[in-house]
């Protein structure tokens, strides 16, 4: 028994950090930021090479066959450096749909695409979640109609899945006749989410008519972990660069890092933030061995590391003083990335209400 | 307590209902100020004065309404503004922050020169303090001035020169004595922007828009006369200044008709078809936080009352800008929250609310908290000056 | 125009303080505590030298004929010295009642009484504020039956005003057939309160059959704007014991005041605290000058105050460390005051929801 | 990552769980440990050894079960016992803290003779390290002990002396060489209670009860044989025991079963007719601090594994008393404000809920943020030896 990353996920984080890091130094984060895509071939191309985009996706299917928490691992890099690449939606939330609600032939299809890098996917289930601006996508026959908010990872995707009420998955090319898709500018601009519109669309259903019950269940949870792992790599980063910052920076002839004000506010940074690191592990653990116990870590997980990450941004840039209200320091667009991270795929408050639901509190 | 509104103000506060009323459409649109005053605003602004809506008790002789302070007439003032969404006149660092110092600290010469143009909107001004080294101890700052023929020339660097890019002045502190202990060697200097040698340089910052700039001073020639106060006695001419700064920024009023706003968002946005009002969690705390306002609205005219009978509040003065700016920052995270994932689109975006004004209104919050003192210095200065708390101990030597 | 006390409330203010100071050195708060009864002849018949308990009595019946805001001014003071009085009951919310709803007669018989310190009110209102172990009272013909929770400073009174319904006010002596009254403990032990049971008790109600809406409604707005002021009044000694321990307190050869952390502890402090005293004293003016403000600053006012507090008792603990555990330092009495305080006559949430009925944002 | 819950476990689960069930009508009520250990508890406690249910890594010589440490055991046994509300064996300061100080530092004389009869609860222990003027710096401790006749002659005044009113027997800190730096002066010494000259005073607190003590002591002769370890040393031994007391505070499983019942409140109380869980604010509330107990919870689990590696978890450690003590306090927050007046009621109140244990718990839980080390202390020593910040710089000489 041991709980914590094994030698293997050991050695995959190092070699993803590596990656990350020598790809992403701040100017270049700066410059993809500025172009709005939410990707950058030369990084995709990396990933794939590492065999990023098929690490939950089975040997069988072209993928590395490996398990949940590895993507965790992944996905803390990721985070680490705001990477902007549309990992969520492809490499995640898709093939798990795919895995949990395909057919034999829709995942020879797409599964082997996706390891080899060859598509991109954006999800679109928002409206499962909570609706505000749309009421989402019906089926009607094999025809799809309706608009679908904050796809996640849109922006650069080549094909969607789209969510058209609980049972319903489509699979949904993006040049499809019928098909209009917006760009939604969030103050993140290293991942792009999209509207989707759909206009008498014919569908491919994922699994059948209403088989996709299980896999939009199952979707839902692996983005929302994902997003909490990206979100625990970002904050992570913003309190070591706090730290850091504080210790060069002399205001009154000393390190402010000396004075107890600027201690207590890293002290109490890095105590919100790292049990969750834990909680997030054992969900993505969960997942694949123990998947009875995956909904609730993963809802207790992101609303948790979510709140944690709203002291941070904000203690972080406190701690850089002026210099984290600039551009110069970049410090932003960690603090840009942890924002929209907690909005997608429910709010705290939304999440904390179905985790009360999900344990029998309350009535659903 | 008299807070009677006796006949004398009702008066004043129907007359200026009605003056609102029947001028409001000359009124430009309440603005951001991030560009110089064009001839709406000018003219907007001298009806507002010859009405005695605005400077209103700057002395007649140098172009203000003159009146006597009357706290009740500031405060209808205020709320009629508000009340009425209507644009209450210029603000900015020239009119908030170089005039009173003038009024103060200034000759009768710079007095009679400047502050008239300056509350007309002829001259806009940038304040250039901080420097990339000189931030929360801003008293080390290193952008120097030597004496030669009647001119001081200035060298340095300076950060946070807000409308820098269109301003036609700057006020600014320079090292003139470098010699001196570092308080001592400071003085406060009006310089023109057009002199050659400044460079300005736009600022981005997290928000996206560049607010602000960086001023590089290169051999700039400024005349001698120009110094505000004695020369090396910036700093204590700065502090006249930063405490009318520190008093800007609490603005109850402007925290009460953002509350209106958020209200409107709650009353008129849902939820999976449930009003946003009617979720208790987000209602909860625009409540809360309409509280703090409530209250930092009548803390504020228990200030006023004190400045008026000139006395020292003590450290019921010196907590409003932790207190507002914080509070500022809480509301605008209830309405980002609130709005969940439609809250974090920005400028531009479809679908975006308020033009994503919350979102930049949410980051300049914390850009406030930081600006003009650190929640760390303010927090400091409470404990110390407010609290009689001793002040961080002197060091030993490192070697 | 001048916002705050006048020169008459600043020497009210100054006879009190001194007043409930010389009685109320730390050891004599204990000795009392421990007696638990919510009462000091001694003390209590100082107040009714002082003209306090008819501070809001006019001078026709026998009382002082002053303003809502000098007995702010009197109940800021009782607060700083955890007073053991039942002030708030008798000497606000009864003559409020009376003053609003009585008969002249009834008028006539207590309110002089009252001023004249003869007569001790406890006030049953909790039921109308919200329902958790009791329904409360109900009226039938002209007797009352049922119970009455939490009946303010119901412990020494000789006499209650119970409402039954939010129409109906009873005046009930304590000795009266039918009525028992049983004594609730809470964690403060400087003012009691009680349940107060009623069986087949004949009623003489205030103002006659449902004349008692506008004088319950007050009555109860009356005592939230109490404990608000005898709250603040707690908390503010809190803050300044507080910085006072810490300067003589010394720890690694410093006192303990010159560390950075034990100074934004007192500075955060201070700030939550200071401006509701200008929101509590705004609110005590509009009840007599504004009343159609008084409603809407009331609820904030006690709402903000108990937030405030709440935080304020912490902290002031804190920064006593063990100290402040202890009984020795006594803190514990204001901490407790307070802490009871927020709990009566509608915690802060209840409040708050209560304030977005009142403005209309929400449907009552 | 290897939970698995192989046969070998799911065995071990399924034992405990077969006598839990047979034996839980032997078990005392699980209790605050406020009293010295009666036939009862020490019968419950020779059964919990007996089957490794307690004191399981203690070696066999010395009364323990002398099973190899074994995470997933010590979690299925925290699990169980909490889950059942059974009491899980005796605790204290003699278990936790004297105990593993002895195996780690003490002679094999003194671990034969005092382990066994502390863990069947025979010997009773309290601690004496603080003292009224020697709190958060605790090595300025002056009760001191001469060394005369083979033993100290200890004279001085301890606080915080939880149990010393029972206690069978104390380890106390003493400054044994007081021409000797702060630190190196110190002595650990284990000193029975009955012996002459130990005063103990009840130490009442905000609680009302007195759960700690005042203890004097006046010319106490103790065996110079009942140091442990070095005489100078204590400082160093001491803190042995102080890891092992702060790794105690965050006590996950206690902070779950106290979810499950402030759970059993928002279910079954009212407000206004309406259950208190459909009340959102509480609800909420309750459900963020769930998440933050089931981080801890994992949290806990992983540095359980790096301890079994013997690797430095480094900050992670660190941060565990001021989450845990943090997030204990606002757990009975949420209890008391959910409950509004019925919160308020005290022991012994009609109408009380749990005979006003949520008010007790909710000061102890103070009590406990500023007990052994302040969150100020723990915030230090987070930002220094976690995160690498500097030191507390050094004053320059006051005079």
């Amino acid at each position: 028994m041991e709980f914590g990353l094994s030698d293997d996920q050991k050695l995959l984080e190092n070699s993803f950090r590596r990656f990350t890091e020598d790809k992403l130094p701040l100017e270049r984060i700066r410059e993809l930021a500025n172009k709005k895509t939410g990707y950058d071939a030369d990084i995709w191309n990396g990933l794939v090479e590492l065999a990023a985009t098929g690490v939950i996706i089975p040997e069988q299917y072209g993928g590395a066959g490996f398990k949940m928490l590895d993507a965790i691992v992944i996905l803390e890099s990721l985070g680490r450096t705001v990477t902007p690449v549309p990992f969520t939606g492809t490499a995640i939330m898709a093939p798990v749909a795919l895995l949990t609600g395909g057919t034999e032939a829709q995942k020879e299809e797409w599964l082997p695409q996706i390891a080899a890098g060859e598509v991109k996917f954006g999800v679109g289930v928002t409206e499962l979640i909570s609706t505000r601006d749309s009421k989402g996508v019906t089926l009607s026959g094999d025809v799809l109609n309706g608009n679908a908010m904050f796809v996640i990872d849109g922006g650069p995707a080549d094909m969607y899945l789209i969510a058209a009420g609980p049972d319903n998955m489509a699979i949904v090319p993006r040049n499809a006749p019928g098909v209009t898709v917006t760009q939604l500018t969030t103050i993140d601009y290293s991942r792009m989410h999209t509207e989707v519109k759909l206009e008498n669309v014919k569908a491919d259903l994922l699994g059948g008519k209403g088989k996709a019950t299980e896999a939009i269940r199952k979707c839902i949870m692996a983005g929302r972990l994902a997003l909490a792992a990206d979100t625990w790599g970002a904050a992570e980063v913003m309190i070591y660069k706090a730290v850091d910052y504080a210790k060069e920076r002399k205001q009154f002839e000393r390190a402010i890092a000396s004075y107890q004000a600027v201690k207590h506010m890293c002290a109490e940074m890095i105590t919100e933030l790292d049990p969750f690191r834990s909680l997030i592990w054992y969900a993505g653990h969960a997942y694949d061995e123990a998947p009875q116990e995956t909904l609730i870590n993963v809802l207790l997980a992101k609303s948790g590391i979510d709140e944690a990450a709203k002291f941070i941004k904000r203690t972080a840039t406190e701690v850089h003083g002026g210099m984290g209200f600039t551009d110069l320091m970049g410090l932003h667009y960690w603090y840009k990335r942890v924002s929209v991270n907690r909005a997608l795929l429910g709010t705290p408050e939304m999440l904390r209400n179905e985790a009360a639901i999900a344990q029998g509190w309350l009535a659903a | 307590m008299d807070l009677s509104y006796g006949p004398e103000y009702e008066d004043f506060r129907a007359e200026l209902r009605a003056f609102i009323e029947k001028n409001q459409h000359k009124a430009p649109p309440p603005g951001m100020g991030m560009k110089h005053p064009e001839a709406l605003e000018q003219d907007w602004q001298k009806l507002l004065i010859e009405h005695g809506y605005t400077c209103r008790t700057i002395p007649k002789k140098y172009g203000g309404y003159g009146a006597e302070p009357d706290i009740l007439k500031t405060v209808i003032i205020q709320d009629e503004f508000t009340r009425a969404n209507v644009n209450s006149g210029l603000s900015g660092q020239g009119i908030g922050m170089l005039v009173p110092t003038l009024l103060e600290n200034g000759n009768e010469q710079q007095r009679e020169k400047y502050i008239r143009p300056t509350i007309y909107g002829e001259i806009h001004w940038c304040q250039g303090y901080s420097e990339p080294g000189a931030g929360s101890d801003l008293a080390s700052l290193r952008t120097n001035a030597r004496v030669e023929d009647g001119h001081f020339i200035i060298n340095g660097q300076k950060i946070w020169t807000s409308g820098a890019h269109f301003a036609d002045m700057c006020f600014i502190l320079v090292r003139t004595e470098p010699e001196k202990p570092k308080h001592e060697g400071i003085s406060y200097i009006m310089m023109d922007m057009k002199t050659p040698g400044i460079e300005v340089r736009p600022l981005v910052t997290m928000t996206g828009a560049a607010e602000f700039n960086e001023t590089f001073l290169t051999d700039v020639k400024v005349p001698v006369e120009n110094v505000v106060g004695k020369r090396g006695e910036g700093w204590k001419v700065a502090n006249t200044t930063l405490k009318h700064e520190r008093g800007m920024l609490g603005d109850p009023s402007q925290l009460l008709s953002r509350i209106e706003s958020i209200l409107k968002i709650l009353q008129n946005e849902t939820l999976d078809g449930k009003r946003l009002i009617e979720h208790a969690m987000y209602r909860d705390r625009l409540i809360a936080a309409q509280a703090k306002t409530e209250a930092l609205k009548f803390h504020s005219l228990r200030l006023l009352s004190h400045t008026l009978k000139n006395e020292d509040p003590g450290v019921s003065r010196l907590i409003v800008k932790y207190y507002g700016t914080t509070l500022s920052r809480e509301l605008s995270d209830i309405a980002l929250e609130a709005l969940g994932e439609l809250g974090q689109l920005y400028m531009g975006s479809p679908h975006v609310r308020s033009h994503g004004s919350w979102q930049w209104r949410n980051m300049f919050d914390l850009g406030l908290i930081i600006g003009g003192g650190t929640s760390q210095i303010q927090k400091n200065i409470i404990s110390e000056r407010g609290l009689g708390m001793p002040r961080e101990p002197k060091l030993a030597e490192t070697k």
